[in-house]
């Protein structure tokens, strides 16, 4: 713990002692949602677990064939539906992509028990380790193209978004990004998809401010943005998102594509599309454990508490949050490399010193979490239709974002509160990302902060208002102050939203052999998880 | 009286504009460019800069001088833009004296729309820029459904509630969204037989009060609308209708 | 092939526009912005901010989707805009080889106009951005005689030296005083007897090929021109007068 | 001395001793200008003493009565003309509005020696002393308006430049800047009037690229900038260009209509208008005595070196030359408060760390001028016709001269590479710095840099090389070293360019009422000139 101590002071001299207390309260707030995490699946992680194992495509009408297989147990998920998927093909013979175009047509997996429990053990063995291997692979071969290409990546990463709804226009857009050097392309999902109980099946050129997830559409963006790289000499990386009633399937099909990064917040679920807390909270768990084994950076979504609160006045709970989102994906195997926490620049720039407040905050995430890939993002809420202001707006955010030292830099487009942005509104972002950037390279080395200044006060009475919600919130539980409306002023019950239903209680005999296999790999093999 | 766009000299017509061109860069595309902004009305142009943005595409950056002119006087706005209102005080004492009972108003953000942000500016306690919103009106009963309401059971809710008015937001627009869904809603109040039932309120960031009317709104509200905008206007057309 | 602006898709007609429209800030006064666009050619309009400058006089930023397009084939560039060009070393060894002696060239910024950066850009050893001036060229003698140089002035100079070519760069352009000033020049050789005496070339940020020749000058040279491209002209025509 | 020592030493921590040695080298190199200004007057301080003693009009074909005066004793300038203007005003009884209407009509002065020399002297002390009553009182009226306004003063002051050729449009674009908060107008000359040997009379409603600075032309903006300072509680500052033939008479035309700052600096009149070297220093005393009289703050134009040699490489002779610019403006009898030396935001901002270079650059200024109201201008040379990565690159220098604690702040156009600025230019100029410098506020008092870091050394290592080249300049003398093309890469002949002709060395009698006036209040009362 010690070396974690003196680091935390980092530049703003922050309270190294108000810090660990801040991260035992978190350990507080995880403990009992982790009790119910343990005992409880869910049917989206039934599903995830099937399509680990293999199974895929849709029925004629659309419907997923895992949907259809644990569909058909439905009665039966308490045991975990794995046992059913295995024991048909051990049964049947048949080879995974025969069962699943068996599925898509009508074929119903039987509820009897299992009866060759080794021929069933061996199989689901084999397949569990081909969907590791798979994984794997794919964690190496982005290891390696990034450490030989790594002189060519911006610092922080510049992350820009498409959002065509046609997959394949999507695919030129961020290929014409990444030829100007943008480093991560994400592809926003089509409006409200977090609240479909399904992923949709194959290519989509049809979305309504976004494009549909699908691990088809993942193949088409990963092979644009890999020719891209190749031409350029880059490593592109790319992003979706999970957080919704899909989050662990969505991890298992970006694993499979070699997704680098996910958006995956069960907090965002909650707050922002009012999925069910319990719902949400166990399948992230699971979700973050596949984004684990799979090496892929998570960014959690703390920037969407200040679109609906006051930035000066809510950036404890965007602290505390990350502490939470810590904590809870340290527990799900997450190496603090991969947790890349969510902050923005949202304070009203009216504001007398909005630039040091901005700049203490970015700060002190930095301090606070030194090894976490910091996701930082740009103004939206006080955005106007005029564009010249914006542009002005976004060059005072790559300063903060370079000064403080940011990892994943998400471009302000000028037009943030016009439309979806342009081919040039992304070029004149990343033009305006990396002048300033360049021009102020080493800055942050430069300068040094007046001790108990504007930006070290700041930075402290976040710190303490923090560590006084997180004090809170260990004594109500995490549900209850959602409850009460202490995160970004949004109220829900525990019980209300969307999803309860999919929660299932796991019977005694629950057998998951790609859970077991991802808790092997993440805790036991070298206890790495939970420090 | 005619006017055109003020550069730095009375009616010189001054415009700046930046597009892109799916071409490649070269002195050929700079005359292309130009030529392109002459043929959209303007006497002269001049192309300050051309960036590359990928193989064969460009964006300009440039000035255009035009002749056309606009008779302000001739531009009808939208008939009954309803913009001058009453304040806080105002509104709930014309309730008061004029329709001596408390208004019901149900809202909320329908179809997939999540953008709740502007409803809640609208009807929440907290209001909108220190204006309260309307659930702070004594002489007002307000109900925020929140979120991706469909229509139907906003509708239901309003008839349930007795409501004498039904606010609509919608802020997402790409591919006409939010017009598929307005046309959704007015296909249902036929289908209730509610027509005429309730005063109809729309409003967001990019609605403008021909859209509201076009869709079978009583007005439109856009940005920067105030929460006792409307409810002035529901008062005042409510009292209408009663004489 | 008839092509429009690409906003995010092929053919959307895309266009960002900013003006200012002498108005005071107001609803009506964004419908007469959005209306004003709509006279421009585009088929439609969202303005999406209004700016008070000043009492009567408001900025405004819109976006525009006009299905106005051009085929850039019927685009003709301007006739003999010379863009191809030699190298330092190849036009030296061409003047060698096809002139057999220095070239003799006299440069400057005439008339009140004192932007001597772009002719010492063409004309100096310094040269520009790494490309060598004209006086670097071992086969030609270059003679820049700097700013507000008087036309006749310029002239003579060149008489007396014997000048294969004459560069004359211009940069204020406000008013025409570029026109005034290269009008008077044209008019000096008349009365100096001196038409077809030099190879003309002229030069400046705002100049191009077209103004050139429209004001008799042989050849015109805009923003970003290299030494060796007016070196390689010079050396080219009058290789050609020869022949 | 000592106080101004460690000030010297200000937040770069430079050699404090260095820059004592440098200002010691400024004062070798105005020594031998001052003995050849002491021994020489010019046709144009002459016509300056004329107009000071109230000498003003035009004939019927525009030619200045001041041209007139002085042309018609051209031969007896070495005894200075007011003898001439004041015997004839003695002889004729004449009131100063009669004669001048007179010498309009062709009456000429008599270069009869003078007869009654008490008259004479009594008249020209009558006139002198009305002269200096007028701008002393023009000097308290400002004063008084912007102690009781100051807190509606931009820090630093927003400087806009209007250009429209028109002096009445420039009244009204002037007023619309005015009433968005710009603290300073510039009126920008028509081209090239710096090479005019005379200042047009009256308003004027033509111009290229600027509008001709006449005596009524001052007048109208004088009025419509009070007037607009009025209704907004700001006082609004006029500037004009003494710069060029006629400096001395367009300061004494300033004083009169209560310019409140003046660009003058002979260093550019040589280099950038090529007019003689010592035509222009003689000028620029006396220009700058009546400058100091007034209460006007003068600027310096070294931002123009950067224009023509490259912003890393010439930053040492920006230094240079302000540190001769002091020297001969203090000698001038303007206090530090008055001498607004210049400098600018030009290095390619391409460079890395270009951003560090220009902070070192102007903390650099700010720190060895402390008491100077520095005058910091935009980027101009790199902008290019990208008006958006022009507004981006006018947000950094709009930073930068937040930081730097800056005096007066020249706003940058983004469509400086374009056109002359329209309104909205002006509009879009003032709002992004405004908004940059209210949101970095106190940065510049939060950070430090770090000792002997890429900021600190930058600015010992320009202030190193600054004191060398001064050293060589205090050797060869400053017209010398300007021969050479030491200054701006420019060489100009020490008796080449215009205006040498209108020297004129003073006869033993020399008699000029106006200049014993300004030596007076500025040297002797008080003791406080060349310290
Ligand atoms: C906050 C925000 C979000 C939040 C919403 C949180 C919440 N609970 O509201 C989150 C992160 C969830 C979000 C999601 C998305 N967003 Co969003 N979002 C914004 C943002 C930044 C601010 C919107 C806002 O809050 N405005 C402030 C309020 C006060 O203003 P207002 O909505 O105009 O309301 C006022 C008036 O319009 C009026 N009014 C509004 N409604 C009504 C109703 C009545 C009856 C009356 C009388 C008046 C009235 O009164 C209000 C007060 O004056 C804007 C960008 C921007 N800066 O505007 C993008 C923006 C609106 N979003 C956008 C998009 C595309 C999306 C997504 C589709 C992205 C995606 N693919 O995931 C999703 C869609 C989610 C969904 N299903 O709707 C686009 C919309 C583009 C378009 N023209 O269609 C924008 C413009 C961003 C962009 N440039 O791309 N978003
Ligand atoms: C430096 C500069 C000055 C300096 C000039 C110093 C000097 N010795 O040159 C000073 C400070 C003196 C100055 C003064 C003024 N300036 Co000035 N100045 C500029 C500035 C910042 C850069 C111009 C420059 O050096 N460009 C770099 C060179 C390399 O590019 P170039 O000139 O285009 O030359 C290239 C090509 O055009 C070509 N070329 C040019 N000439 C020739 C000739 C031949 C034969 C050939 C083959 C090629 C060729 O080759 C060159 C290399 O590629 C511009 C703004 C900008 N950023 O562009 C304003 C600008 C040009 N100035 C402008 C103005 C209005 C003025 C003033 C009138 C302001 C005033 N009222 O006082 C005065 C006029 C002085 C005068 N009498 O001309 C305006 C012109 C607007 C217009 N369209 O008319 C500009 C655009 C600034 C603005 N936005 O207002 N200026
Ligand atoms: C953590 C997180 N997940 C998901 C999303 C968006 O997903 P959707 O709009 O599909 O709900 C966001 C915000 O854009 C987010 O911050
Ligand atoms: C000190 C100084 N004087 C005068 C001027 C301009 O005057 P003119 O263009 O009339 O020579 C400038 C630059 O613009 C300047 O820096």
């Amino acid at each position: 713990m010690g070396q974690e101590l003196q680091e935390a002071a980092g530049r703003l001299g922050l309270d190294a002692e108000k810090i660990a207390r801040a991260r035992e309260c978190a350990r507080r707030i995880a403990a009992p949602i982790h009790e119910y995490i343990s005992i409880h699946t869910t049917i989206s992680i039934e599903r995830s677990t099937l399509r680990a194992l293999g199974a895929d495509g849709a029925s004629g009408d659309g419907v997923p064939v895992p949907n259809l297989a644990v569909d058909s147990v439905k009665g039966e998920l308490g045991k975990g539906a794995a046992r059913y998927y295995v024991g048909a093909l051990v049964e049947t013979g048949w080879t995974v992509e025969e069962m699943n175009l068996k599925l898509a047509s009508g074929y119903e997996l039987s509820r009897a028990g299992v009866v060759d429990k080794a021929g069933v053990e061996r199989k689901a063995g084999e397949l569990t380790r081909a969907y590791c291997k798979r994984v794997k692979d794919n964690l190496a071969f982005r290891a390696k193209k990034i450490s030989e290409r790594s002189e060519r990546e911006n610092s922080p990463l510049l992350y820009v978004i498409v959002a065509t709804g046609n997959v394949y226009e999507d695919a030129k857009q961020a290929r014409a990004a990444a030829l100007q050097e943008a480093d991560v392309i994400a592809v926003i999902r089509s409006t409200a998809q977090s609240l479909l109980d399904y992923v949709p099946y194959g290519p989509t050129t049809e979305g309504f401010g976004g494009t549909y997830a699908t691990q088809e559409n993942f193949r088409v963006m990963r092979q644009a943005l890999d020719e891209a790289g190749d031409e350029i000499g880059k490593y592109v990386r790319l992003v979706n998102y999970c957080s919704g009633l899909c989050m662990p399937e969505i991890a298992v099909m970006a694993s499979l594509e070699r997704l680098d990064m996910v958006l995956n917040d069960a907090m965002y679920g909650v707050l922002f599309r009012d999925i069910n807390v319990y719902r949400t909270f166990v399948d992230q768990h699971f979700a973050r454990m596949v984004n684990a084994l799979s090496g892929e950076v998570i960014n959690t979504g703390e920037d969407n508490y200040l679109t609906t609160s006051d930035a000066l006045e809510a950036a404890h709970v965007v602290l505390a949050s990350q502490f939470i989102n810590e904590r809870l994906a340290l527990d799900a195997g997450l190496d603090h490399s991969l947790i890349g926490l969510g902050h923005a620049y949202e304070i009203n720039p009216e504001i007398e010193n909005s630039l040091l407040y901005e700049l203490a905050q970015a700060q002190m995430a930095r301090d606070i979490f030194p090894k976490s890939p910091l996701k930082y993002m740009p103004p939206t809420k006080h955005m106007t239709g005029d564009v010249f202001r914006g542009l002005v707006m976004n060059s005072m955010f790559n300063l903060v974002s370079k000064i403080s030292g940011q990892s994943i830099h998400l471009l302000g487009m000028l037009t943030e509160a016009v439309h979806t942005p342009s081919m040039q509104d992304r070029f004149l972002a990343i033009d305006n990302a990396r002048l300033v950037m360049k021009a102020a390279s080493s800055l942050g080395d430069e300068i040094e902060y007046k001790k108990d200044g504007v930006i070290a006060k700041r930075a402290a009475l976040v710190l303490d208002m923090a560590a006084e919600f997180l004090e809170r919130v260990a004594e109500s539980g995490l549900f209850a102050a959602i409850e009460e409306g202490l995160f970004a002023d949004v109220k829900r019950k525990p019980d209300g939203g969307k999803g309860l239903e999919g929660v299932i209680e796991k019977a005694d005999d629950y057998w998951n052999p790609i859970q077991d296999a991802l808790e092997s790999e993440l805790f036991q093999a070298d206890g790495k998880g939970g420090d | 009286m005619l006017i055109r766009p003020y550069g730095d000299r009375l009616n010189d017509g001054a415009v700046q504009l930046s597009f892109t061109l799916p071409l490649d860069a070269s002195g050929k595309a700079v005359e292309v460019a130009r030529e392109y902004v002459l043929r959209l009305g303007f006497e002269s142009c001049e192309v300050a800069h051309a960036s590359p943005l990928m193989e064969g595409f460009t964006m300009f950056v440039a000035y255009g001088w035009t002749n056309v002119s606009i008779d302000p006087d001739e531009v009808e706005m939208d008939p009954g833009l309803y913009e001058r209102s009453m304040d806080f005080h105002e509104v709930n004492a014309f309730i008061k004296e004029k329709i001596e009972r408390k208004l019901v108003v149900v809202g909320a953000c329908t179809g997939f729309d999540a953008h709740t942000v502007g409803i809640d500016a609208i009807m929440n306690m907290k209001g909108y820029d220190r204006h309260y919103g309307l659930e702070r009106y004594p002489m007002i009963e307000a109900h925020n459904l929140g979120a991706q309401v469909p229509n139907r059971e906003l509708l239901n809710k309003a008839v349930e509630l007795g409501a004498d008015a039904v606010l609509v937001s919608q802020t997402v627009t790409q591919k006409d969204a939010h017009l598929v869904n307005l046309r959704d809603f007015q296909e249902e109040i036929e289908k209730m037989g509610l027509k005429g039932r309730f005063i109809l309120l729309l409003g967001g960031p990019r609605i403008t009060h021909k859209i509201a009317l076009e869709m079978g709104f009583d007005a439109g509200f856009g940005k920067g609308c105030l929460p006792e905008t409307a409810a002035s206007f529901i008062a005042q057309r409510l009292y209408e209708r009663k004489e």
